[in-house]
């Protein structure tokens, strides 16, 4: 069947066949730009969506149903209705930042797009250091969040950034620890190795206990860092009413609420990249048979169906979960997580040096 | 005032929480000082919604002013109503029959019931919990469905009547209500699945917000808030009103006198309500439901107090007569207006955080406050 | 495409959001009036300055935060040599965490690591 | 004169720009986050080098982590509500002259003085890999740098004890 | 202790004290004087100790205020009123917030809805109305042409 | 030791209880049938409301327009909060004398508090409680009715 | 088209409800009386601009008494108003579009009202929730502190009659709160 | 990048150096002179990896010193900024003007 990959590869040789390289090196840049902010809006609309029906089931209730076939055009019109309202900006903040940072928090997710693997040889780029890239890039996000907080002028904004602020900084570092546990196994950063290196298994399964330890801490520690419930004291409506975003509207508004569902779709297909072996089908060892069949299915849906599936994950915390204070916050990431995750990652690399995995 | 405060010490802040704020429960306006995250300071300022109910009550009937007292406290609704139905009829020596004594408890436990769902639900929301919410109004409206078909309305029934109730109960209502607590037997185990064994939820909870037994009293706290602390309080077992002296039942007190004993309590409670209620379902005497009263009553010169156990604790009704018509100076002594007074002294030196969950437990209705 | 994906994106992502602004801004004539620039404090007049408040809190854990990102860093080259150096490397780096460790434990003991 | 030296030259330019504003803008947060674009851009400068890790290196511990600590440390102590106060003119003044004279007179020697090509510079690109530093940064050869990977820990640890014994001091409560 | 004995025991605590009959439960009638005394006095002893203000009502007849306070124990479970008889010229008299910390919030009430001033209050501000509310509503003779609409 | 087990054990707890709350959102994600929404505009045709709820008074009318309000004004005084306005006027009778007669049955639903005294008290029960609820207009003055219908008049033999 | 009670099914107490009656009498919803722009020809980016604003309702949490129960109750599974998108209730005026006011409002609180009005970015729209928000409803007479009717506050698209309205009733009052915006011209 | 000649990358860096100087020399307050040594080391960071690259290719020694640079200026920072708060604590000020009577 016609695999994503196949038309991508099409189009670039086609590109390059007819237009001398800087003319197609633009178009395909042009091409992929758009691509990416279809992926965007796609990402938002859907996610948001999801999260709303997941909620409602779990609540015992419908959800959005009436709004298009299902519900299924409820987020478009949300949409549309924060593209046509206000955006308004306090007098006393300080403009300038306040607008700068909603184009900062995008353009950060933006960035992190570029060395994740969305199908089999569907990467914007394979850099060679492609895990820590990311985890780079992403560090960048809480200064908008900073910026937003502080250029507000607002007490529940400022209090709200500080605590994400803390909050964010703090939980990269076991993401990290790990991450890095993955890549001691991998023997390498380049986010196809990861994968390729799955090709008979995922780590998950081929990295005994301490693989899963890892990856329990990696999920909550993305969590954290996406302000996701129940870590989401940045925006604890019932402390601060909205935390930093608490002055933003209309527009503005909506783009940090779609940099926050985008951020999650990030943080899931890597930790599916990491541990669940991107878009690489389950595959068990050696049993060819077994791995055929799973091959049938393309690469793409494999990603995606991974991602979502950790996705889900997360909003099932959201609602199940009360919302912890900001110290015993703090103190599960260095009392507990962040020791645990040094220990294990020990761990790791003995098994790692010792060939003891699979 | 807020001038006034806002130039504190450096490093303090001064937040504003209310009066429109998703965690005070209506519009209850609380001057927070922090520093850092850590609270200094509350300041509560009330009059959001002051209503002047005492005011109006002095120009209304005897008959009339039972009304205005369900918007009080409106999760209680019924209670409120109840209280001043006593109190009339102890200033006429009006003798209610049986069967409307056993209606009226009956409708007050469903009632403290459903105000203790909502709490549950809205508390729970308060520490980020939002699923909670969802199903405690699963139950609660299985209560107002069945208030609906007998009193006519699902929150502010005005089913009380000097003397009795205003109409006979409904013909399914034993039959509804048997359902219910069988239902809501199974679904309060839920509760504590979801919520009360919650390790975040705990730890949220436990040795917050204390509340020795000595302040319990010295605050004038009633209801879950003092009996959290130890104090014995509950009306219903000081001094028995209606059939509630020949009922089994445990009045539930913690020693603890932190959030979670406050919860705990409650807890406790709604299991209390509802063995209460299987206890009488099937045995409300026939009978009148409403004693043969004048058409205009007149209160003998004299004062009468009366109070119950609402859903918040103790409520009491002060009517001064004049031997009119209508009452010629009369107090409502509300539970939540004594409890919130503790706030202060409870939230100091506790996170931001914390101060959602003292108010959460202490279960503040602002119009039954303000009145 | 290489590198030059970068530079797409950040593009893409710019005219993404400046163009949503845009549109917005086309779109609605917004009414004004003075409340609506101050701050929003649950409907009361937000009185003093956000700015003032001190809490060594949050700073010292983005401090403690600053040490260990180092660490990190220096810890991702090690990952990547762990196979071909072998033995050796766990040696090293069980010296270099337990040193570091030894200054969480220390901030641990100090209360820092306490929230105040 | 092809593409990536235009890029070269954008990515000079907002390097220099931002950091000119990171140390003339009168809003302190405003210059951190001038600062923190001109840190960007040499990330972006040693991506162009082809030193990715180096460039990742750069983000994570400035952008992550000085930054970030310099925001914090702006919101601790209040300066960012007023502006700060304009320089002395004098002093400007003095800065500018000392500044330009310094920096032609670099620039005069660095012109001058011929930096040798290296011979293999075309031919087999060197192996920039973040393997490479990794086994270089663990060996104990003479091209090793295993002890001072060891020192770094040290220095870290010793730098962190400082922090947590000057910062003890000022927690509130402990005063 | 029951009715009747509180009456002996406080008539001899307080013998410028008078007892009103009929009512639910003792009630004595003071002069505003001698109450924090009296307070202070029926807080402490161990055998009345009230330790418990469930009410304070401030009345407005026509000549006079009277402030009542509903005592109680919650030890013996006995139940005193007390009331304060105030001239409509100046209506003064010593809060008791410090005895019963409760009254804080009620004597604010009083003072905003009837005007009854609490000599020694910490802080003796409007409760529910705002600030610049002129007038006292729960008086008899209190008049709002603007917000009042009479049935 | 025994506080690495402590910690341990911490952990466990911590964890189980997390899972408990887990599987009972869970359950509800998979199990629809738990959901328990009535879709109100769709269900507007078979929706039963108890009969005694009090949705707005409503005067009874018969099929040849009478209705049984004597105009006796006892509901607007039973009416804690002047909902009721009643306009009498003196028709004669054919035996010639002066019958006070409901002339106007204003009905403020804006004010009403669906307290049900006016029913109580009504000696004829004229009135009475509809189920309607549906009350939402663009301008407060459509709230204000007029109850007895044009050209209604009291049907015989009410006293 | 009006709501004036005399074709309501008062005669029969036991039919269940007005339209089970008089379909064709009270069309659905409520009595749309032409508003501003209601009745001219709106063109197609005018129906879109409305579609959407009408279709993503979200209110403002404020609640100031009983009613705001029975608000929450139409925000709870039974009734859940989620299924017309009106769930995402914000906690700042700064992202809402409607203000339910739910409940009394009293003189201390309508400036804080107003200001909360006054701090919404346009669109916004008032739904005055209950007799009091309405009226002043049960407090209208001999209260000195009860402002009659929110409108005299900010002003209001929908009054809804009822104390508390049940749930029914505010989806019913936020459906033709739709209605009207659908008929209006969009803003440019 | 190899038409761009060695000489435009250290220019780049010494204006960069020279920027810094600036700053450290017209500002008054420790954060922002903090800031400004921020970028001379980077601008010395430069100048070590474009070396190494252009130069040295065969060797890694240029990145080893930036690796190391950079952490030293972490912690440096980090202690920097403790003291700075620690007088901001004590003197309400972090202007070097008044730094003088600042002492613990
Ligand atoms: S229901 Fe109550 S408020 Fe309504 S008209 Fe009748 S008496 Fe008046
Ligand atoms: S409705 Fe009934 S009570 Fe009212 S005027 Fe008519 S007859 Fe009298
Ligand atoms: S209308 Fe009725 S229910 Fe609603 S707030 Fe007013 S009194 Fe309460």
């Amino acid at each position: 069947m016609l695999s994503f990959e196949q038309i991508t590869h099409a189009i670039d040789k086609w590109l390059f066949t007819t237009f001398n390289p800087s003319v197609a090196i633009v178009i395909e840049g042009l091409i992929v730009g758009l691509c990416m902010i279809g992926l965007f809006a796609v990402l938002g609309l859907v996610l948001v969506l999801m999260e709303r029906k997941v909620s409602a089931y779990m609540q015992i209730r419908l959800g959005p149903n009436r709004v298009g076939p299902g519900g299924s055009l409820q987020t478009l019109a949300d949409t549309l209705k924060l593209a046509m309202k206000e955006g308004l900006t306090p007098q006393g903040a300080d403009k300038f930042l306040f607008n700068l940072a909603p184009f900062l928090v995008i353009v950060v997710a933006m960035l992190i797009l570029a060395p994740i693997a969305f199908a089999r040889n569907v990467q914007l780029w394979d850099l060679n250091i492609g895990i820590l890239y990311v985890s780079a890039v992403s560090s960048l996000s809480v200064i908008g969040i900073l910026m937003a907080g502080w250029a507000s002028n607002n007490k529940y904004s400022l209090l709200g950034a500080m605590r994400s602020g803390a909050q964010i900084v703090s939980y990269e570092l076991s993401a990290g620890f790990a991450a890095l546990s993955i890549v001691v196994l991998t023997g390498s950063l380049r986010i196809s190795d990861i994968i390729e290196s799955q090709r008979d298994g995922w780590w998950l399964f081929k990295g005994h206990i301490p693989a899963i330890i890892a990856f329990i801490i990696f999920i909550i520690a993305v969590t954290a860092e996406t302000n996701r419930a129940p870590f989401d004291l940045a925006e604890a409506e019932s402390e601060l009413t909205a935390g930093f975003h608490t002055e933003y509207s209309g527009m503005k508004f909506a783009l940090f609420f779609l940099a926050e569902y985008v951020n999650i779709f990030i943080v899931c297909s890597i930790a599916a990249t990491l541990f669940l072996g991107g878009w690489m089908p389950l595959h068990i060892g050696a049993w060819t048979g077994f791995n055929r069949v799973m091959d049938y299915i393309p690469s793409s849906i494999w990603f995606v169906g991974k991602t979502f599936f950790l996705i889900f994950v997360l909003m099932w915390f959201r609602w199940t979960f009360p919302r912890l204070r900001i110290d015993q916050l703090l103190n599960l990431e260095w009392k507990y997580l962040l020791p645990i995750s040094m220990i294990n990652l020990l761990l790791m690399t003995l098994i790692a040096i010792k060939g003891w995995h699979f | 005032m807020i001038e006034e405060i806002s130039t504190t010490e450096q490093g303090e802040l001064v937040v504003n929480l209310g009066p429109q704020h998703p965690s005070t429960h209506g519009v209850l306006h609380l001057v927070v000082t922090l520093s850092g995250e850590t609270i200094k300071k509350v300041e509560p300022h009330l009059g959001y919604i002051h209503r002047s109910i005492e005011k109006m009550c002095e120009s209304l009937s005897y008959r009339q002013f039972i009304y205005v007292t369900s918007r009080m406290d409106y999760l209680s609704s019924h209670i409120n109503n109840h209280c001043c139905a006593l109190c009339v009829e102890k200033g006429m020596q009006i003798e209610v029959p049986p069967r409307a004594r056993v209606i009226r408890v009956l409708m007050d436990e469903l009632t403290r019931l459903a105000s203790h769902q909502l709490w549950w639900g809205a508390m729970a929301m308060d520490v980020g919990a939002l699923t909670p919410f969802f199903h405690a109004f699963r139950e609660r409206e299985a209560i107002n469905d069945i208030m609906e078909e007998t009193c006519g309305a699902r929150l502010t029934m005005n089913y009380m009547v000097p003397g009795g109730v205003m109409a006979d109960i409904h013909p399914d209502f034993q039959r509804k209500v048997k359902e219910f607590t069988r239902f809501f037997r199974e679904k309060i185990g839920e509760y504590d699945e979801l919520v009360t064994g919650n390790i975040i939820f705990k730890s949220r909870m436990e040795g917050v917000g204390f509340l020795s037994a000595e302040d319990a009293v010295s605050y004038g706290c009633t209801g879950p808030a003092a009996r959290a602390s130890g104090v014995s309080c509950d009306i219903r077992k000081i001094s028995p009103y209606e059939v509630y002296g020949q009922l089994q039942f445990e009045e539930a007190i913690e020693t603890g006198g932190d959030c979670y004993a406050r919860y705990l309590v409650r807890m406790r409670e709604m299991r209390e309500s509802l063995s209460i209620i299987e206890q009488l379902i099937d045995n409300i005497p026939d009978g009148e439901f409403q004693a043969k009263t004048k058409a205009v009553l007149k209160l003998p010169k004299g004062e009468f107090y009366s109070k119950v156990e609402t859903a918040r604790g103790e409520l009491g009704v002060y009517i001064i007569s004049e031997g009119g018509t209508t009452p010629y100076r009369i107090k409502f002594r509300s539970p939540g207006f004594s409890n919130l007074s503790a706030l202060d002294h409870m939230a100091r030196g506790y996170k931001i955080g914390d101060l959602v969950a003292v108010m959460g437990t202490l279960d503040l209705v602002i119009p039954d406050i303000d009145r | 495409m290489g590198s030059f994906s970068l530079i797409v994106l950040v593009i893409a992502g710019v005219a993404f959001s400046a163009g949503g602004i845009a549109v917005s801004r086309f779109f609605v004539k917004g009414s004004s009036n003075p409340a609506k620039g101050e701050a929003y404090e649950c409907g009361i007049p937000s009185s003093g300055t956000p700015w003032n408040q001190f809490n060594v809190g949050y700073y010292l854990y983005a401090l403690i935060f600053l040490i260990f990102d180092v660490e990190l860093v220096f810890m991702y080259p090690w990952a990547i040599a762990v196979r071909r150096v072998g033995m050796a490397s766990l040696v090293e780096i069980v010296i270099f965490l337990f040193i570091l460790f030894m200054g969480l434990l220390y901030a641990h003991k100090k209360g820092a690591l306490k929230w105040m | 004169m092809g593409w990536s030296s235009i890029v070269f030259y954008l990515i000079s330019a907002f390097i220099l720009i931002t950091g000119l504003l990171a140390v003339t803008s009168r809003h302190l947060f405003r210059s951190a986050i001038w600062l923190l674009f001109s840190l960007t851009g040499i990330a972006a400068l040693y991506f162009w080098l082809g030193m990715e890790f180096i460039a990742a290196v750069q983000i994570v511990v400035y952008v992550g982590g000085i930054v970030v600590l310099i925001i914090f440390s702006i919101f601790l102590t209040q300066q960012t509500g007023k502006q700060l106060p304009a320089p002395v003119r004098s002093r400007a003044i003095f800065s500018v002259l000392a500044v330009c004279i310094g920096f032609v007179l670099t620039c005069m020697l660095i012109r001058q003085y011929p930096f040798p090509p290296s011979r293999r510079f075309g031919q087999n690109a060197p192996d920039m890999s973040v393997g490479a530093i990794g086994s270089q940064l663990l060996s104990v050869s003479e091209h090793g740098y295993a002890l001072p990977f060891e020192v770094i820990s040290i220095l870290l640890l010793a730098a962190m004890i400082a922090c947590i014994v000057i910062a003890i001091k000022i927690k509130p409560g402990d005063k | 202790m029951q009715k009747d004995e509180l009456k002996t025991r406080l008539g001899q605590a307080l013998p410028s004290a008078t007892f009103e009959d009929g009512a639910e439960w003792a009630t004595i009638l003071i002069d505003p004087a001698l109450w924090e005394d009296l307070a202070r006095h029926i807080r402490s002893e161990a055998d009345l100790y009230f330790d418990y203000l469930f009410c304070l009502t401030a009345v407005d007849w026509k000549t006079h205020f009277t402030v009542v306070y509903h005592l109680t124990s919650t030890v013996h479970r006995h139940t005193l009123v007390v009331k304060l008889k105030l001239d409509r010229g100046r209506p003064e008299v010593r809060t008791v917030s410090d005895i019963w910390r409760t009254a804080e919030f009620h004597e604010r009430e009083a003072f905003d809805l009837m005007g009854i001033v609490f000599a020694g209050h910490p802080d003796l501000r409007r409760l529910f109305m705002t600030d610049e509310w002129e007038g006292w509503p729960l008086r008899k003779d209190y008049e709002d042409p603007v917000n009042m609409i009479k049935l | 030791m025994a506080f690495l087990k402590k910690y341990l054990s911490d952990v466990y707890q911590g964890v189980r209880s997390l899972v408990k709350g887990m599987r009972l959102t869970g359950y509800y994600f998979t199990h629809r049938k738990e959901v328990i929404t009535q879709q109100y505009p769709d269900n507007r045709a078979e929706m039963k409301l108890p009969e005694r709820f009090r949705g707005e008074v409503v005067m009874l009318h018969d099929q040849n327009n009478e209705h049984a309000c004597t105009g006796c004004t006892a509901c607007e005084l039973a009416c804690p909060n002047g909902t009721i306005k009643i306009i009498t006027r003196f028709d004669t009778t054919p035996e010639g004398k002066k019958k006070k007669a409901l002339d106007t049955f204003i009905y403020h639903l804006e004010l009403c508090t669906m307290c049900n005294l006016c029913i109580e008290a009504c000696p004829t029960d004229a009135i009475k409680m509809a189920q309607n609820f549906e009350h939402s207009v663009y301008d407060r003055s459509k709230l204000t009715k007029k109850l007895n219908k044009p050209g209604s008049k009291i049907r015989e033999g009410v006293e | 088209m009006d709501v004036s009670g005399q074709n309501t099914p008062g005669q029969q107490p036991n039919e269940q409800h007005p339209a089970a009656q008089q379909p064709n009498v009270r069309p659905f919803p409520g009595d749309v009386h032409p508003t501003a722009g209601g009745g001219i020809l709106l063109t197609k980016l005018d129906e879109v601009i409305n579609w959407a604003r009408s279709n993503s309702l979200w209110p403002l949490v404020f609640g100031t008494s009983c009613c705001a129960i029975e608000m929450m109750s139409t925000a709870s599974a039974k009734y859940d108003w989620s299924r017309f998108g009106f769930e995402v209730a914000r906690a700042t005026p700064r992202q809402a579009d409607v203000i339910i006011i739910a409940g009394t409002i009293v003189n201390k609180m309508a400036p804080v009202l107003r200001r909360l009005y006054d701090q919404m970015a346009d669109p916004k729209y008032v739904i005055a929730m209950g007799a009091c928000a309405t009226s002043g409803g049960p407090f209208f007479y001999n209260t000195y502190s009860v402002v009659k009717g929110a409108d005299h506050v900010i002003p209001v698209d929908v009054y809804i009659a009822g104390c508390p309205p049940r749930p029914e009733a505010l989806l019913h009052a936020l459906i033709t709160l739709q209605e009207k915006i659908r008929n209006t011209h969009a803003e440019r | 990048m190899s038409q761009v000649p060695l000489g435009h990358i250290l220019f780049v860096s010494t204006a960069l150096f020279f920027i810094g100087c600036y700053g450290l020399f017209t500002r008054r307050n420790m954060i922002t002179m903090l800031m400004s040594v921020e970028l001379i080391l980077n601008s010395v960071n430069i100048n070590f990896v474009a070396f190494n690259r252009y130069l040295y290719p065969e060797a890694l020694d240029g990145v080893f010193f930036t690796l190391f640079i950079v952490a030293i200026a972490a912690a440096e920072a980090a202690v920097a900024i403790a003291i700075i708060i620690n007088l901001y604590r004590n003197f309400r000020s972090i202007d070097v003007e008044d730094a003088d009577e600042m002492k613990f």
